[in-house]
Formats: structure tokens, C-alpha cells, sequence
């Protein structure tokens, strides 16, 4: 009878209150753990509590559960899950058209409408019967009945509302009923706890009773590669990296950071999981946070930092001392919505110029994106063993859909994390003496007979003493270049995520627009078009095979969530003709959006 | 024994002929080599200007860094590695205008580092402006008619922040500054040295009153905890507490018993001394107190770690076979 | 006669409900109404944070600034229009963080600026890091096991940097807030108004000893000048000046005059109520001094200019026919 | 008798506490006065006071004098004073091949010869006899007997030895001895204005009574445009500029600085100078200095701020602040040599990549470059004329080659400088409304009814109000960058500096390299090369005619003080080949190198 289905987009909108994201992760969890892939999308009001019931008070939660491998949460959505009429207002051009809409109609009464600007007459549920299928049911009042003696308050009760719809979500979407109540006992105790049971039982038998057995689907199980896993986001990503960074290196990592969205979790992440070696440091402001980080890479830790856009223009001048320096250090941008304090909450890729060009004088520096959350542990580990093994600070890009979203992450072997292994620290060698990689030496203070001072001033080659010569300043200039350009010995090959070597259209992009590009691309070659995606993890130096590559494709389409960056440099490089597909509008490509832009080109050509 | 030359660096040191930096500069090798200091494990860190040039002269590792930014990267370097013998070297202007965050910062942390600061009321390096230090009406290439600014009182200003130790003392009077150097370090947490210290080209002669040994003895107070606070030639003069008020009264009307002793841990008292500006001021430690020491109390916060392997098991986790 | 509402903008104001900042708001646009302020004459400028958001929701001019920076953007603007009524909104983050350098010299400068501290002891907006006012061991989002920092002391530290009003108030004692707020506008130059305000969701219930009706009394003490400190249910107790010591004692034991009668122009007193941060503390204003006003200052000075004709006709010329 | 020569080049070189500029600039305004154009080249120590006598403390003054129009100091030196040994150690290698030294022997003593680092039995000027024309004077001998009747101490005395030579050089470079004299007394009065004269005699007769007539130059005068001059540098000249916006403006401009080297001197002379309706302002740091000047924009003044590199850096999240609000300011980047502190005293043209890209987000903003002294009070009214027209911060680079640089100025005539007009304050219009121009109103605080808030969040269009929508955000990142590419209405012509609108070679600079690119290519088109220049004023937005401008040119040379930065950004916009000419020394370009680079690459072709 369940209609079994491959793909399941399904978004669930309502108030910043209503336990949106706890719900979303419960169901995502359990899909994942029962063998689907899941990737998801959260959007939060850029408010801490926008007044209640409000528009602009909306949390939405969206995810793709697949039977396949994917990689994006979706676009259009099969199912939306509306708590109150705010929540529909606002996400509803993303319900399919005969979708099916399950209504909180509590949320959707006279006090709902009024309050979300609706004009007393309005109708929103009656418009919607139109054109979508449409469940309606008064969550609060089912959840009310189903605790009427639990001893909780008449809040806490109507909070339990999302636990109602997860049950119900579980029974529609052919989850275990008994994994998730473990999974629920195990986070909440007593009456709390067995509130939640309630009411997550009374949502799960509601479909059943309703026969409700039309809506029903099931996303068949893909075979994962074998292997533990746990749902985690970009930031446990991040500090994941950390934490392996310090343990490949044998060396302690201090983490200086200032609070800011959507950087911040971070820093929550590294205090909480307290992992061996790492440190986490608050600092008085993002100067000093760079500033210490430097310090500590100068004493023998390495430095990491990270912030977003306003933090990082902040630490363009430590990045510079870094460079002279030529001390290692980790600086991570989580990109937001710009310029200027702009969207807090948004995600854009908006950086890469300042993260390439964003410093006063000559001061290049290696530049990596993280992609997916997936892989953002062992970037952050190819980003320290770059910084360390070249003696460089290494600049990696993130941004705020990677830092939110979540998915299903195989907790690696960690036998197979690279070693990290700084240079040579020989007091005998001059402490600006340069390996056959242009790499000097990495001399800690503790080191006996291996005193000397470093600054901001002009390096002397060799020495590292100050100097004001015309001929050494040049000298160091391009000294410091070329180590940097070296780096690409760090390189694995250029990252061809799908499709030939040759070809009608070869889409370049890079960070989190991997996903929404990789589906786009994949749309197309099942639809039999000659299309390639290569996703840049180096955005400096750039893939020393990257121009070549280029070769092999009539057209080639630059997708980035920014008005023409990247685009930008590699146009600098290439006489190649090269097409922009951008926007810079705070919010995610949508794979099917791509997907329709690339095939116009395919067709224009 | 090692000698003050020891922890020189083969560096030719380049400050004005006649600067006060010299003087410091000595007293600093000096009291290295009294404390038998290991210069491996010695770190000097400065900001820009031309005391901040200091750490060049020093042989110890040292960072020349960011203007105002010492303080964060002493904290920076004290955390990665708390085991490190950490200076600070900084100018009125490096301490006290770019980089007045980041000393509060330290100072209420109590990072175990002092902090030198050549205070010659000026802007040395960039050839001359007024600093937040300059008393108002300072002629200076910015202010050609005079300062209008109020100056900051560096030590009134790390009291208020929550340092933990505040003394003066000046470029001139080594034996002075070479007991300050060894207190401040021998504190422990941060401690904020302030030096007076002669900028002879851009503005000669700024502590004259107090440094010149003709008017020392009548503008100089040389404290010490537990004495009586007197000065003048024979020691003829002293202060006294009215209450909240401070007097000079002369210790031939009043017995020295009844005049103000020293207290160093009396922060009230401190704040008395800090606020002493005018033509007689102390020198010496107005202030300390005993606090943690900021990286060694992150450390032991820190102390129970996991392993890798046990943080990628935290969390609900499932397996598939 | 305006009243506050006429100094609310249209815009919807989105503070978490029960955030304490709506108190602050309501008092200050009727301030602005008792002052009988003109809209178009009031500047309010803030950094970054919840409070930071006061501006939007004022019927004036506003700015929100950069995180830290309001008082630099509002010496600019009162150097560039000294008629202008500015005000400054910033949070203890804000303030005390991030903008820590730019605060003090404001202070030090006094430019005409009434400063309104909103203390939550907690970053509201970025969802619950502690901030440096948090106490020692305070558990937030950045500090699970407790912070270790030695917090600041806001009043201290204003005053140890030279500024010319101090005072401290709560949300949730309107009354008191509207007085504090009129008397530092009404002081002229910069005036620290630290206003312990409630975050309800990241750090609820902070001041609460201070705040609620029923402990109020036991320790929070309502300054006024000229009077003697007391507290307390029926006040029965007061405060007394024991050389430099403050003690509390019992107004049965000892009679009212020989108590400390609050002198706010008394610096050393001030120093003393500002470190009464333990459970029984001073609200009200707690220094003030009279110095010229920045801009007043800076503009008097600079009232002799040359026309362009003349500054281009300075120095030597020569004339080719 | 008296030779007559077209061009001389006089580099003057001694201790930095030899009074070595001053005896620069009496000499150079003399000339001036008398009909020379000039061109001026200082080298400071990067001490305050380096050590007297070594090496790393000469200071050096290098001027050229010409009886035409000129634009660079010189290459090569036809004249060398060596003030000491250390002097001529640094600097020999610019006289040319049998030039004339004047030594100062009490300066090539055996202690100088010990201080400057020499070996005792080194015979410095011995060795020069083989390659120069030598004259040996003992100056301090000279100038004490001179003065043997002043009641000047000692050190007084021999510090008059300046005054010595600018006699001699007086007599040899045909000067009137009168005028300098009448200048010398209005500059020093008392016992110290009667010794520089006597001083001055002393050197002035030395060359006559040496019978040293072979020596003796003369360049002759050339016509100069009535008028009434003074020799400025560019750090008088922006501030004069300065001047001239409040006065087109008529409004109050607040400058506020931190001080820094080569920045700091603006500061001193507007602070020196107190021009009407400019208010210097010494801010507690740079992030101080930038929002201070934005906060007086907001009040209705023109902010203004300058820096070099290290405070250029700290400044970009200000920068980005007054992209979002759209509020008009000038930030003049000093530029010296980087990354970091780098060179402070040398010059550089390396910060272009931070003006065009340094901040985050997508936050445009015009930027223009001084190309010489003379230009750049009239390049400071343009600058405020795009921020206040357009309601835009604009980005003017200069160097430490601008700021210390002296050339005869003509003083202006006021009624032809440009007004500056505010656009239109309507509190009727909503304070984001914009005008055909895309320009939105300046309506400022104390305007009855045009109460309004400004911030750093994304704008909603027209009304100004706080906006998290997306398709907004998207539509004012369009909207700002259009109104900054609009800022091209205020452009000139190219500025094509000197040759024909097509030929074999098109040299394209900016900034202070203009001296050395107009000379190198006049001297090859002198030689018969079809060589055009453009110096760039606008480099971003670019000129909209330089692309098509170019297609006339076989090739196209870009030169520049950098590893590359211009060039880069004009590859990313067109597919033309450029060749690269740069250098990063911390020097300038010398004008005979260029030519010949220039030349190579002519003969290549
Ligand atoms: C970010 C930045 N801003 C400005 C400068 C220029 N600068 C260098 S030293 C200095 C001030 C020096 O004064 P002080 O700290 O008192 O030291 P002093 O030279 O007097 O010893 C300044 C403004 C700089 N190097 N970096
Ligand atoms: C340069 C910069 N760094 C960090 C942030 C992020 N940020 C925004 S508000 C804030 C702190 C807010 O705390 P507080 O000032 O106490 O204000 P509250 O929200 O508690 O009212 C921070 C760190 C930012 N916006 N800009
Ligand atoms: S400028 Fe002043 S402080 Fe700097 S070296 Fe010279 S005398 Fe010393
Ligand atoms: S987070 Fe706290 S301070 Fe911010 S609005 Fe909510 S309750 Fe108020
Ligand atoms: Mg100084
Ligand atoms: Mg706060």
C-alpha cells in the first residue's frame, strides 16, 4: 500500500519556538539510520525570539531523504509541514504543486492569521485545497488531549506539540516507531520524557486511525558503506578537524575566536567536546583573537581562528604579520550574507576576494572551501599540513549553509589522517634559511641556542633580520610567493566530481555550492548531456592542471553565490571564454534552478 | 654568572643618541642576567614604535608585532606554552591608545607577563604626535597649539581595569628600575610597569622634575611597602591620609608614625597614589594583589581532555554493518 | 506635550518577549518626552548586539554602528555638529569587548555624550557567550564548565580612565532609570549610565537580588547626594567610611550622621562605591567631576582658520609675470 | 664660461642630522624662482636618528633641475655632494661616469671611514679620483673659520656647514646669491641667521675664489606660466585639497587621522595649515579615525581619513560599514612598502588588490590614484565631488613618493574649481530613494522631519528599513554597484599623457610612476618610437575608454611599483596580451631603466 518513493523532500516551517530544528534532527537521524541518505537545509529568523507567530519569527527545516546517494536537500518540496499559518505564508512557494500540505490548524486560527499581517477574512487553508493536497489537523488540541495527566504545565504541554508531528512524520515516512522512542528516551528524563512518548505515540497513531495510508511513502533503504556514523554539522566538522589536527601534528592547537554568527559554533563545539590538545580561547575581539592565535604558533602551538566577514576584515592585518613572519596559522572565514554586518544568518560566497586579495602589500596566502560538511574534518587537517609543512597562515572558506546543515557523517579511520610534520628546527640553520620548498625553519622559543626575533618589518633573507634593502625586499617578495605557489605539492588530483574529461559544458564551482551543483550536473547527464562538474577545493594557488582541463569542454559556466568572484581571478588566467552563473541573494542555489540554467546554455550553444 | 652583555643580541641598536631607551634597555639585560634567566626560554614581545625596537636588542626569542596587539599575543604565546618567561615591551602610545583593549584585557585576565611601558609621553617612532599620555596643552606636530585631549593616567587606568600589580618607575635611576623589573616579573600575573623614559628629540625633558637628581628628592616619592611615605631632601616631607584626602605634611610637625605607611595591597590607597599627577608622584609599586594567573587556571579548567576516538563517539551514533 | 510614544519609530520592535530592553527602551522615548527633546535634533548611535538595536525602534536619527565603535562614530559626529543631542546605546559586550579602547577614550575626552550601558553579563544576540562583565564561573554557551576570566568592572574601569560621570540603574526599576537617564544627559559630557538589564533567555534572572521587590532592598543601595548611604527594609542599614574601608552597619548602632553621606564629587568615595560589586550594591550616580567638553573645546581652539586664498598664500612664493 | 646645460641631476647625501633636506629645498625653490622646472627624490633613514655617520642612517636629496617641463628627479646624477663617507658609500653608484663628487673630507676622515664600516686603509675618494671629477673641500675647516667670530657653540658652528655648501652650490649652479640670502634671513634670525649668512658667503666665494668656473653650471630658464608658485609636497598639497572641498562643498570636512608614516604629515599640515571648515581630529587608532569620519558624514560634514597600509587594513570593516549606508567619504591610502610593517619610509604600489577587493562581502567603491604632487589638490576635490554626488566612500592612493615630493605649484585660481553639490536632502523622498543617477538623499541630523536610521544590515530598498529578504538583497548589491559604476559621469577624457592614439606601444601606469613612464617615453619617442602613456586616474571604475583605446597599440606594457596588481585586474576584463614592468624594491621606477625595458620590448616585437 505505501507508495514507495526514491527521493522525499520535505520541509517543515513554524515558529522560532516550536522545537523545528529538534524535530528536523530526530527525523533525520533516523532516516539516515535506517540506510537513507539526508541532507539538509535550516533557515532561522535572524532575531533570537522574533515575536511569536510572526512572519519574520519563522524557523524552517528543510531535508532530502533519498534511497541514492545526494548531495543537496532538495528544491521543491513533496511534503511541508506548516505549525502555523506564519510558516505557510512564508515557505510556501516551495511546496510542489500538488503537494502535500499537513496543516497545525491551531496555528491557522483567527489570533494566527492576525498576527502574521492576514486580514481577518483571509483563507489560507480554503486557497491551498486548490491547488495542493492538504492534511488538517489541530496538533495542539491532539497533543493537549494525549497529555491531559501529565503533570507538565499548560505550556510545556502545547511545546509537545512537535513531538505529536514527529510521530505522525515517523508513522508517514515509514520510520521505527521503537528506535525513535529509545532515541527520545535517551535525551529526555521524567515527566518531560514521558510527555514526549505521549505525544509522539498519539501523532504515530493518528495516521493509522485517519487511514491516512494515501500519503504514506517509503524511501527504500540504500546499502551505506558499513561503518559508525552520526548526524553532524559543518562546525562539529570543523572542530572534528581540529581536534585531528592536533593529534596528527603532536602538537597543541590554541583556537582564539570572538563570538560571531555563524562562526561562533565553533568555538561552542571545541568547549564542549573538549578534545585532547586543543584549546579553545575567547578573546577580547577578533584582533586579538588572530593576534594570539599568531602567538601561539610562534611559541609551538598552532594557531587557528575563525570568524565571519566583519571579523575577518578585523584580522587583515595580523594575516599580514603572518605572512611576513611566515609563521603557520589556521584562519576560517564562515561566510554570511555581506557587505558589512549584512546577513547575519545568510549564507554567500561573497569572501573570496578578500580572502585572496584583502591585505595591504604583497601578501599572498594558500586559500582552500570546504565543500560539504563531509569532508570538512580532513580539509581542516590539509589545511594545517599546509600551513605547518610550508610555514604559511592557510585560509580556509566556509560559510553558513555548511555551518548549519547536517548530515550523516562515517566516522573515519583515523590510521589514515596524513601526518603533519613541521619542518625542520635545526638551530644551526638560519632561522630564515629556506628548504628546497622554500620552507624556513619553524624554531620554537624553549629552543636552546636557537634565539632569534621575528616582526613585521622587512625580513632579511637568511638572517631574518630587519632590512631596508631595495634588492632584498624584492628578494623575500618573491621568495615568499614561490613557497606559497609550491603548496600545490599538497594537491591530490583536480576534483572531477562527476562526469568525462572532455565534453559539451563543464560547470566549475566551489565550497558549499557543491551539492545544489553536483545534482544540476548529474540531471543532465541522465537526461544524456555531455556535462562535467569540477568543484575547487584550492582557490589559491589554483589547480595546477585546472587550465587544461579547461580544454577539453566547448563551454564553460563559473557557478558561485557572489556577483562574479572567483570568475574573476580565473579570468585573469585564461583568455577563455567563461559564463556566470551567480546570485547573491543570501540563500542556496537550487539544484533544479541551476539545473534549467546550465541546459539553456546547452541549448544556446 | 652571566652578565647584562650576555642578553645582548648582535643587533646594532639604533634609538636617538641619547634616548632613555638605552637605559632601560641595560636594566633589562641586567636583571636578566641577576635573575640568571635562560634565554631560550625568555620571549620578548613588543608592538610598533621605538620602544617596541627593544626585543631586537635582546638575545631571547622575541616578536616585534603589531601595533598595540602585544598584549594579545603574549596572552597567545603564555597559553600555548605557560612555561615560557614572557615580556611585554610597549610605548604610551602602543599601550595606551591603539592598544588600550587589549591591555585591560590582559591586566583583568592576570596573564603572568610584565608589561613594560615607556611612557615618554609622546609618539616617538612616527616622529613626534601627542600621545594619550601628553598632558593637555602638549605642543606636538598634530597639536601645534596645544593639546586639548585629557591624558590618560596609565595607572589609575589598569587599577580600574583589574590589574593585579601597578608600579613607576624611570629611565634614570637604574638601580630603581632594575628592582622594579625584578618585582614586576617576580609578581607572577601581569604587572604593568610604567617607565618614565626620556624621548630626548621629540620631547626632551618631560620627567625632568623627577628624574633630575637637583629636583628628585622634592617630586620623587620612592616607596617602599610598610615604610612611611616621605620625601624630600632629609626626607622632610611626607604624605598623610585626611580621611580620603591626600597631604603632603612635613615630618617635622608630625610624628612618621601618624603619617601614611606603604600598604602595596591596599587598593584604595593605591587608587590614592595612582591619582597623584600633579608635581609630587610615587614611584615604586602602588599596588598589587594576589590573583590566579590566568593561563595557569585555563590549563588546569582544561586538564580532563578526550582522545579523538572518544570525540567522534560522542553523540548518538549508529552502525551499519 | 509629547509623550514617549511619540518617540517610538514605526518600526516593530523584536526583542525576545520579557527581554529587559523593553523596560530600557519605554523609559528612554519618555525621557526623550519629559525632555521635550526634539527628534530631529537626537542622534542615537549603538555598535552591535541586542541592545545595539535600540536605534531602529527610536523615532530620531539613529545609527547602527559596527560592533565596538559607537563612541568613535559619535565623537565624529558631535565633533561635526556639537549641537547635535547624541546618545550612545551599547551592551557590555560591546562596550567592554570589542570596543573596550574606544570607550575610554570617549571617557577621557568627555565629549557631550550620555552612554547607556546595557549590562546583561551575557552576548544576547550571538545566542549566549559570556561577556567580559560575566562573573568568574559563569556557564554559557562558550564556557560549558565555567568561565575563568576576572570579569570587569565597568564603573571601575570608566573611572580609572578618566571619565566624569558614573552612575548605575535597572530595567526594572523605571522610575529610577528615567532619573539616571535625565541626569546624564543633563551632565554634558560623557556619562556612563551602567544599566543592569535582564536577558531572559540567555542569562534570566542575573540581577535578580538587586531587581525584585522583595530583595531590593537588602542590596541595592538608592544613592543620593548629600545624604548618608543607607539601605535596607526601613533603613536600617547604612554604609560607613572606616579610613578607606567600607563597612555596612546598623543605623540602630550608629546614628545617621556619623554614616558616609554620599558625596558624588568625591573620587575617592566613587572608587569606593564602584568596587562594591558583592551582594549589596550602589545604583545612582556614584562620580561626577566638571571638565570642559570635547568638541565645546575642540572647536574653540580651532576658531582661528584661514581662508583657502590665505593657506595657499602661506609659505614662500614667487611670482612669474 | 659658465657651461649651459638643459637638464642637471644634483643628489645630495650625508648624515640624517647633516640638514640635508633643508638644504634640498632652499636650493630647489630657488631654482623654481628662477625659472627651472624641478623635480625632487627624498631617502629617509627608517630611524629616527640612526646612529651619526652609519650607512643605514644617510639621508639623501636628489633633485633635477631643467629648462623645460620635467616630471621625474632624475636617474642618473650629474653632480654628487657627500656630506660623509657614509654618503658616498650609499649612493655612488648613482653619479654617472665621470661626474662631479664634492666631497666634504672632514667626512671622510679616519673615524667616518671607522663609523661607515671602512677598513682603515680604504681610500674611498682616492678610488673616485679613477673615475669621477673629484673636488675635495673641508667644510667643517671651512665653515668654523667662517664662523670663528660667532658666539655659537661648537656644535652649532659645524651644524652651519650646510649653509657652506648650499653657498658653493649656489655660486656653481648660477643662483642668485641675493635672493637666496633675502630667503635665509627671513627663515633664521639672531646669532644664528647672522652665521648661515656668513656661512653661506664662506661657500659662495669658495667656488670663484678656487677658480672652479669649469665646474660651473647653468640651466637655463624656461618660460613658466604667470603666475604665483610655491614648492609643496603632496602631503601639503592634499591638505590644501582638503581645504578646497569644505570650501566647494560649504560644509565642514572632519579629517581624522592616526598618525603613521607617510600618512601622518597630512595631519600636520592641516593641523599646521587650519584651513577654514577642516577639522583635524587625532583618533585613538585607525578603526577610530574611520567611523569617527563616517559619524561626521552622517552629521552632515565630509568625513575624511587617511593611512598606509598596516591602518588601511584595520580599516576595511569601516570601509564596508560606508559602502552599505551609502555615505559619502575620502580615504586616502599612503601607500609604503608591505606586507606588514614592511618599509615604512619607502614607496610602493602594492595595496591596489586591498582598495579594489579588501573588504567582505560585495562592496564596491570607487578609487583613484595621485599621479603627481601637483595634481593632487584638484584629484582631492574630484574624490569628494564622486563621494558626495554618488553617496560614496572613494579610495584615493597615493605613496610615500607623492607625500614627500616637492615640485613647483602655481597657485590656483579658485573660481575654476568644480562645486560640489549634495544631492538632493527632500525629507519628502525616503532616505533610499534614488535619483537617475541611482543616488540616494543626504538628509542629516537636525533636518525637522527626515528622522531616519542608518546600519550596517542590509537595507530594504527606498525606505531604509532593516531587510532579510532575499530578493532585495540581490536587488541593492545591483543597485550600489551600479551607482559606483555611474561615478565614470565625473570621469575626463583618458588621461592620455603624451602620444598618439595608435602606435606600436601603449605604456599604461598610475599613481607616482608617473614621472618615470612620461620621461621614458618621451625620451623613445624622441628616438622615434610611435610610444603612447596613459596614466590611469580612475581605477575603479576603469575608464570606459581604455579597453578600446587600447586596440590601437600593437603592444601594451603595464607598469607598475607590485608584483602585478593592475595588470591583473585588466586581464580579468579583457583578452588583449599585456606585458608585465614592474618591480616591488620599495623604490620607484628610474626613468632611464623604464626606457630601456620599454625599448626591449619595442625591439622584440
Ligand atoms: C596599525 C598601525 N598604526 C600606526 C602605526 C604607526 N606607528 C608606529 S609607532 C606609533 C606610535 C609610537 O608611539 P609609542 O607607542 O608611544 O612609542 P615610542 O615610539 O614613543 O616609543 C605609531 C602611531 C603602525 N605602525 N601601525
Ligand atoms: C566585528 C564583529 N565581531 C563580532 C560580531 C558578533 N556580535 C554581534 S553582537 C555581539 C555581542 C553582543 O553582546 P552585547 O554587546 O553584550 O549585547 P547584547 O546582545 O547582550 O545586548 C557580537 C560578538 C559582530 N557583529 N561584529
Ligand atoms: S625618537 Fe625619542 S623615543 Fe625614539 S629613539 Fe629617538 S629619542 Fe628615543
Ligand atoms: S537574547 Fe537576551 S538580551 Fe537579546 S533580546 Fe533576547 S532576552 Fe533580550
Ligand atoms: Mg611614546
Ligand atoms: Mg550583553
Amino acid at each position: 500500500m505505501t507508495k514507495i518513493q526514491s527521493h522525499l523532500v520535505v520541509l517543515i516551517a513554524g515558529d522560532s519556538g516550536d522545537g523545528i530544528q529538534l524535530l528536523g534532527s530526530q527525523l533525520i537521524r533516523a532516516a539516515a539510520q535506517s540506510g537513507q541518505d539526508v541532507r539538509t537545509l535550516s533557515d532561522f529568523p535572524a532575531e533570537i525570539r522574533a515575536p511569536q507567530g510572526t512572519v519574520s519569527g519563522v524557523s524552517g527545516f528543510q531535508f532530502q531523504m533519498a534511497s541514492e546517494a545526494i548531495f543537496d536537500p532538495g528544491d521543491a518540496a513533496d511534503v511541508m509541514v506548516a505549525f502555523n499559518v506564519a510558516g505557510w505564508m512564508k515557505h510556501q512557494g516551495k511546496l510542489k504543486a500538488g503537494g502535500l500540505l499537513l496543516a497545525s490548524t491551531d496555528g491557522f486560527d483567527a489570533r494566527s492569521k492576525a498576527i502574521a499581517g492576514l486580514p481577518a477574512d483571509a483563507e489560507p487553508l480554503a486557497d491551498a485545497h486548490s491547488r495542493f493536497q492538504v492534511l488538517e489537523v489541530d496538533f495542539k488540541k491532539l497533543t493537549g488531549e494525549a497529555l491531559k495527566d501529565s503533570p507538565l504545565s499548560g505550556k510545556e504541554k502545547s511545546r509537545a506539540k512537535n513531538m505529536t508531528i514527529l510521530g505522525l512524520l515517523t508513522w508517514l515516512y515509514s520510520q521505527s516507531a521503537p528506535a525513535m522512542e529509545a532515541d527520545l528516551k535517551r535525551q529526555f528524563a521524567g515527566d518531560l520524557g514521558e510527555a514526549n512518548i505521549l505525544a509522539f505515540r498519539a501523532g504515530y497513531h493518528l495516521g493509522e486511525t485517519a487511514e491516512w495510508t494515501a500519503f504514506r511513502r517509503e524511501v527504500p533503504q540504500r546499502k551505506a558503506q558499513p561503518g559508525t556514523y552520526k548526524t553532524i554539522s559543518g562546525s562539529h566538522a570543523i572542530a572534528l578537524g581540529l581536534a585531528a589536527v592536533a593529534r596528527q601534528l603532536g602538537r597543541s592547537v590554541l583556537y582564539a575566536g570572538y563570538p560571531i554568527t555563524p562562526a561562533s559554533d565553533i568555538l561552542h563545539e571545541l568547549a564542549r567536546l573538549r578534545p585532547d590538545g586543543v584549546l579553545p580561547f575567547q578573546a577580547e575581539d577578533e584582533i586579538a583573537s588572530v593576534t594570539a592565535a599568531l602567538g601561539a604558533s610562534f611559541a609551538g602551538s598552532l594557531g587557528a581562528t575563525a570568524s565571519s566577514g566583519p571579523g575577518i576584515s578585523l584580522k587583515g592585518e595580523g594575516l599580514g604579520l603572518a605572512v611576513m613572519m611566515e609563521l603557520p596559522l589556521i584562519v576560517i572565514n564562515v561566510q554570511r550574507g555581506g557587505p558589512s554586518t549584512g546577513l547575519p544568518t545568510k549564507m554567500e560566497q561573497s569572501d573570496l576576494f578578500q580572502a585572496m586579495y584583502g591585505r595591504h602589500g604583497e601578501a599572498p596566502m594558500p586559500i582552500m572551501a570546504i565543500k560539504r560538511t563531509g569532508e570538512a574534518m580532513f580539509d581542516m587537517v590539509l589545511a594545517a599540513k599546509m600551513a605547518v609543512e610550508s610555514m604559511t597562515p592557510v585560509m580556509v572558506l566556509s560559510d553558513a549553509y555548511i555551518a548549519n546543515s547536517a548530515e550523516p557523517f562515517r566516522l573515519p579511520d583515523l590510521a589514515g589522517l596524513p601526518q603533519i610534520t613541521p619542518p625542520h628546527a635545526d638551530v644551526q640553520r638560519l632561522p630564515y634559511a629556506r628548504d628546497e620548498h622554500g620552507v624556513r625553519p619553524w624554531i620554537t622559543p624553549g629552543t636552546p641556542e636557537g634565539m632569534h626575533r621575528l616582526g613585521g618589518l622587512e625580513t632579511e633573507a637568511n638572517t631574518g633580520h630587519v632590512s631596508y634593502d631595495a634588492a632584498n625586499h624584492q628578494q623575500m617578495i618573491r621568495e615568499r610567493a614561490k613557497k606559497v605557489q609550491a603548496v600545490t605539492r599538497f594537491y591530490g588530483p583536480l576534483s572531477v566530481e562527476v562526469g568525462a574529461p572532455t565534453g559539451d559544458l563543464l560547470v566549475v564551482g566551489w565550497g558549499s555550492t557543491y551539492g545544489a551543483l553536483r545534482t544540476a550536473v548529474e540531471a543532465l547527464r541522465d537526461a544524456g548531456h555531455a556535462v562535467t562538474h569540477v568543484h575547487l577545493k584550492h582557490l589559491f594557488p589554483l589547480h595546477p592542471d585546472l587550465f587544461s582541463f579547461m580544454e577539453g569542454f566547448s563551454q564553460i559556466v563559473v557557478a558561485e553565490l557572489n556577483e562574479g568572484q572567483l570568475i574573476h581571478v580565473l579570468r585573469s588566467q585564461t583568455t577563455r571564454e567563461l559564463v556566470f552563473l551567480g546570485q547573491t541573494s543570501g540563500q542556496p542555489f537550487g539544484a533544479l534552478e541551476v539545473q534549467q540554467r546550465l541546459a539553456q546554455h546547452l541549448s544556446d550553444a | 654568572m652571566k652578565s647584562g652583555k650576555d642578553f645582548l643580541s648582535d643587533q646594532e641598536v639604533r634609538w636617538c643618541p641619547g634616548c632613555g631607551d638605552y637605559s632601560v634597555l641595560k636594566q633589562f639585560t641586567e636583571v636578566l642576567a641577576q635573575m640568571d634567566a635562560d634565554p631560550a626560554n625568555t620571549v620578548v614581545v613588543s608592538g610598533i614604535g621605538c620602544a617596541s625596537r627593544l626585543p631586537y636588542y635582546v638575545n631571547a626569542y622575541g616578536m616585534h608585532s603589531l601595533h598595540g596587539r602585544a598584549p594579545a599575543v603574549a596572552t597567545g604565546i603564555k597559553l600555548a606554552n605557560p612555561s615560557l618567561d614572557v615580556w611585554i615591551i610597549t610605548g604610551d602610545g602602543d599601550a595606551l591608545s591603539i592598544g588600550g583593549n587589549h591591555l585591560i584585557h590582559a591586566l583583568r585576565r592576570n596573564v603572568g607577563v610584565p608589561i613594560l611601558l615607556f611612557n615618554n609621553e609622546i609618539y616617538g617612532l612616527t616622529k613626534g604626535q601627542y600621545s594619550p599620555t601628553s598632558r593637555a596643552g602638549a605642543i606636538s606636530k598634530s597639536t601645534p597649539l596645544g593639546s586639548i585631549d585629557h591624558p590618560v593616567n596609565p595607572q589609575t587606568l589598569a587599577l580600574g581595569a583589574g590589574a593585579t600589580f601597578l608600579a613607576r618607575s624611570m629611565d634614570r635611576h637604574p638601580a630603581h628600575l632594575r628592582e622594579m623589573m625584578t618585582r614586576a616579573k617576580a609578581h607572577g600575573g601581569s604587572a604593568l610597569l610604567e617607565i618614565y623614559q626620556n624621548c630626548n628629540v621629540f620631547h626632551d625633558g618631560a620627567f625632568e622634575a623627577f628624574t633630575d637628581k637637583k629636583t628628585q628628592s622634592d617630586h620623587a616619592i620612592f616607596l617602599e611597602h610598610g615604610q612611611p611615605i616621605t620625601f624630600g631632601v632629609d626626607h622632610d616631607k611626607a604624605l598623610w591620609l585626611d580621611g580620603q584626602t591626600v597631604r603632603i605634611v612635613s615630618t617635622m610637625e608630625r610624628p612618621l608614625s601618624e603619617c601614611w605607611i606603604h600598604d602595596e595591597t591596599d587598593a584604595m590607597k593605591g587608587f590614592a597614589l595612582a591619582r597623584m599627577t600633579g608635581e609630587v608622584r610615587p614611584f615604586g609599586v602602588l599596588y598589587r594583589e594576589d590573583r590566579p594567573i590566568f593561563e595557569a587556571q585555563v590549563h588546569a579548567a582544561h586538564a580532563q581532555t578526550r582522545s579523538l576516538e572518544e570525540v567522534l563517539a560522542l553523540g548518538r551514533t549508529w552502525t551499519v554493518e
